[in-house]
């Protein structure tokens, strides 16, 4: 362990709700960050200012409110297009969340550039999110789905990956980092894609917060995350679209600010962003999202990604150690997320036990059902890690688990 | 140990979860149905045999879950064999309430019910849906 | 004028904005609710003290804080229902705005009940929202759209809407209150609708909080408001669709929290609401709206009905009188919203020209192009009122009104 | 009276805004476009002749808008008037940088210049669309 590593743990006190008792008893340890991360007292402050202070609809109106709104606004879209690096703000659409990003990307997607028996590649790790909105293009289009397998160390058979492009291959969507094992996606993945010039989407959900994102340098053509995973609000999602294909896919959602000109025959659309963005959005929430990027860019991400692994490789060590304890991945190339299983308890059990002792673990399928089933088992247990977990935590979670496994043994 | 959790794992409910009773599918049965929870992926099918008095002459499960969701599936097979459809469902309406913490006038079940094992369950609400998984199937295979 | 009618104006003081100087100087007169409403303390407290306190992901965990994230959300719900008066709790879906609620509508019930050359009916001033997701239909899938034509009251020509019916009508769509001219939609339209046994959605955007709203009384099908106008946070939509037809039309967007079994071949989807909410919901945003409810209750519906509809007769004479302005719709049956123009003078002079004076309104065409044309006008300037404004605005802000005429004609 | 309406408002602005110069349609003409701001309705055609030596001979628009956009469209017309394509270029820049509030290094436009009168638009942020609609058309004929 290095402990040089890892960050001040004053950090600590950014986040409120690290202070509360659980059962009025217990102090709250959090492991449940990929499932959502806390918040930051910048983020909640930053969201009660704009309410008090600033707020009206944005893009609309010429008065003051609307001015300080839409600035605001505006000034988060270039904070995400900083943090991903993406070469426009054209390129930054804010949704509701990841999973709205990637139901509008296979929607308008199919819509311009495919039609029946054409083909998407997936992999058998994918989130829900990342599965139900191309399985809606199968059932619906005559899309074709074709699923890359894994190895036992959580990654991607990169040669079966190869294997299965054709030429009708249109397009491919992969997890940047799994949500199960916490491996990270190999470039390799992307340059087979560009090499065979299919556009790639990348579920960014899991890496946003926890890899540095240069969507210039992974050369991906999608990218998309969820701001309440990110230290950021809920309610807020980013969609990033190189700026070619977005200005040539077809509008997903209608409605007021994503049109150019209206009549009773028809409308034009308006220029992007704006074409993606119909209704109100998610203003205050844009806001926080990018308060969010700013409190991490000032810890700093290489910071941030050195605690994370750090305490990942420190924590998959303890865990590994035990025998009543089936680890699932391997030990390289994983960031901030660990999955196992207690032998002959169900995770559902392990949560439980541990919430009652303040941890907050995950339980469950962790929205990858095909996953679950490949790996054989109906549900794991899940840490996840963000910047204030320690390694005191983790001493804590493991001597709750021996305690756990004592007591199911009994 | 803390309190709220050895009320919810009793030792009945350990045991059933280890070694659910009734653990299987009846042959005859002319009703059954599928049990799913989605937020977790535990799963059962229930079978039952229902005669021309409406009376449950057999009934089982199988299934994987956890042990809340076992040994409430186990436990149901127990109590409601041999019972009569209509107070079947009134130990449905009385199970459901003591799970999701509204036990005061239970109308058949009573604390020497095995089932009131179960009333532990109303101290972790997300496991409410492990408890009743069983029982919406059992209602369910009930109108099938 | 008829004082009695008032709220008290202690109201105001629960809104802290109000107390915000606009250009330093003068006192902020927010004349923009239909735009978007301002927040009292109590959401702004909550979505503070939810993040604080009680913040992690819905649904998906088994732990303390996802036991109380998940009541929170629900228990929203259950506000959102007793509030419109729906039968059930499964009828009320969480959206990201209204905007996404017609989207959502218009799409999956034409892909259960629709086919190229079915009809819809729509009005001549509908908003943008309620245009363009129908007009999606028109370009994609031949769907046929009639408008209803209006009068010069701003209300529906209910003669020429019965005549637009035909064996081929699947829907109707109409705003419940006109977001231009502030008129009421007739229970006849939708007794049109009933009796011709023609679903109807009501666009709720500016009624939510400015009428009685009971979705039974008013026998409609669908039903869509957002939050950020019924004085809750931004990011949150409400879609009412009555269980029937919920349950028989297809989802709409995938992801996690919609499904049931998932495997590589397939997916069953949620029961109602779930089924209709893919990925992470806007959580703590469906909390402050619920919250916002709770507050609109204690003021108490009929109140407010009172106050708004009196401050807006009184403007509406106000303004009658005045022999350099245009008045667009009549003077009944109307809440809440005036629109005008000031004879030779641009909505956006006399808007940028009131900003500077601390009054905030909004000018340009409110997403209604069409219903401009038809005016004849290419913006209006429009007052809309809130719970918090009161007589005196209105008096400072016809007096800047002078002002501003002077200004322009000198 | 305020300030900052003042400095928006000016005479030369009020003045055009009523009456617009060089309101029309160019005939003939080889270059046009189509300018429209969705966040208003507010909407202007604009045609002009550029002749074989790059000098834009004649330019006129049509349309309709606030104050600020027929203003700006009726000055941008007299001020390109008779200009090269690469002096016109660097006036949009100049202009576009003075409303939108970087107005530190004009290259060719002075506080002479009646142009000089739109920069009280910096102060309504909301507004720099109305004064850079005309402008943007301009731009965008070029490349039709
Ligand atoms: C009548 C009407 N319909 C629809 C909308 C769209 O609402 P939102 O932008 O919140 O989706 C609005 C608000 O702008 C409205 O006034
Ligand atoms: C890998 C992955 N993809 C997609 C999602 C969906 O994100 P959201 O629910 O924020 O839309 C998640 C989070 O649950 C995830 O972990």
């Amino acid at each position: 362990m290095d402990k040089s590593k890892f960050l001040n743990q004053n950090i600590r006190n950014d986040f409120p709700i690290l202070s509360k008792k659980i059962l009025e008893k217990n102090n709250l340890i959090y492991f449940d960050t990929a499932a959502s991360s806390q918040k930051p007292n910048t983020v909640i402050n930053e969201t009660n200012d704009f309410y008090q202070n600033h707020y009206s609809n944005v893009s609309r109106g010429v008065h003051t409110l609307s001015v300080e709104s839409t600035f605001r606004y505006e000034d988060a879209r270039k904070k995400v297009q900083k943090f991903i690096n993406a070469k426009s703000e054209n390129e930054i659409i804010f949704t509701k969340s990841a999973t709205e990003g990637i139901n509008l990307i296979a929607q308008t997607f199919y819509e311009k550039y495919m039609q029946k028996g054409d083909e998407v590649i997936l992999s058998l790790m994918e989130h829900h999110s990342n599965l139900i909105p191309w399985f809606f293009l199968r059932d619906k289009y005559g899309v074709v789905i074709k699923f890359a397998k894994i190895n036992q160390y959580g990654e991607i058979d990169y040669n079966h990956f190869e294997s299965l492009f054709t030429d009708k291959t249109k397009i491919v969507s992969l997890t940047h980092l799994s949500n199960v094992f916490g491996t990270e996606l190999d470039k390799k993945a992307i340059k087979i894609c560009n090499d065979k010039k299919v556009p790639i989407l990348l579920d960014g959900c899991q890496s946003a917060a926890h890899l540095k994102i240069d969507v210039q340098q992974l050369e991906c053509d999608f990218f998309v995350f969820s701001g309440h995973k990110t230290y950021g609000p809920a309610g807020i999602g980013v969609l990033y679209g190189v700026e070619e294909l977005l200005s040539e896919m077809p509008p997903y959602q209608g409605g007021g600010g994503m049109i150019g000109e209206v009549s009773l025959e028809g409308a034009s659309y308006a220029d992007l962003p704006a074409k993606y963005e119909a209704g109100t959005p998610p203003l205050v929430e844009a806001h926080g999202l990018g308060v969010a990027i700013d409190y991490m860019n000032n810890i700093g991400i290489e910071k941030i990604i050195a605690h994370e692994t750090e305490l990942t490789k420190y924590a998959f060590n303890k865990l590994n150690e035990l025998d009543f304890v089936e680890m699932h991945g391997g030990e390289n190339n994983r960031n901030s997320i660990i999955s196992f299983n207690l032998k002959n308890v169900h995770s559902h059990e392990v949560s439980s036990f541990l919430d009652v002792e303040g941890i907050a673990i995950r339980a469950g399928h962790h929205c990858c059902q095909p996953l679950m089933k490949h790996l054989g088992v109906n549900s794991t247990a899940r840490l996840s890690f963000g910047i204030y977990n320690t390694v005191d935590e983790v001493d804590k979670f493991i001597e709750a688990l021996h305690k756990c496994k004592e007591f199911f043994n009994k | 140990m803390n309190d709220l959790i050895n009320e919810l794992y009793q030792e009945i409910i350990l045991d059933h979860g280890r070694e659910p009773r009734n653990f299987g599918e009846c042959d005859p049965h002319n009703k059954s149905a599928d049990g799913h929870n989605p937020l977790c992926g535990d799963n059962l099918k229930l079978t039952f045999l229902l005669n021309k008095d409406d009376i449950i002459e057999d009934i089982k499960f199988t299934g994987e879950g956890c042990a809340i969701s076992l040994a409430s599936a186990s436990l149901m097979t127990e109590k409601l064999k041999g019972k009569k459809i209509d107070i079947a469902e009134e130990i449905f309406n009385d199970f459901t309430n003591l799970v999701s913490g509204t036990s005061e006038d239970l109308k058949v079940l009573s604390e020497e019910d095995s089932l009131y094992a179960l009333k532990g369950v109303g101290g972790f609400p997300m496991r409410v849906k492990c408890a009743t998984m069983a029982w919406h199937a059992f209602k369910s295979a009930l109108k099938s």
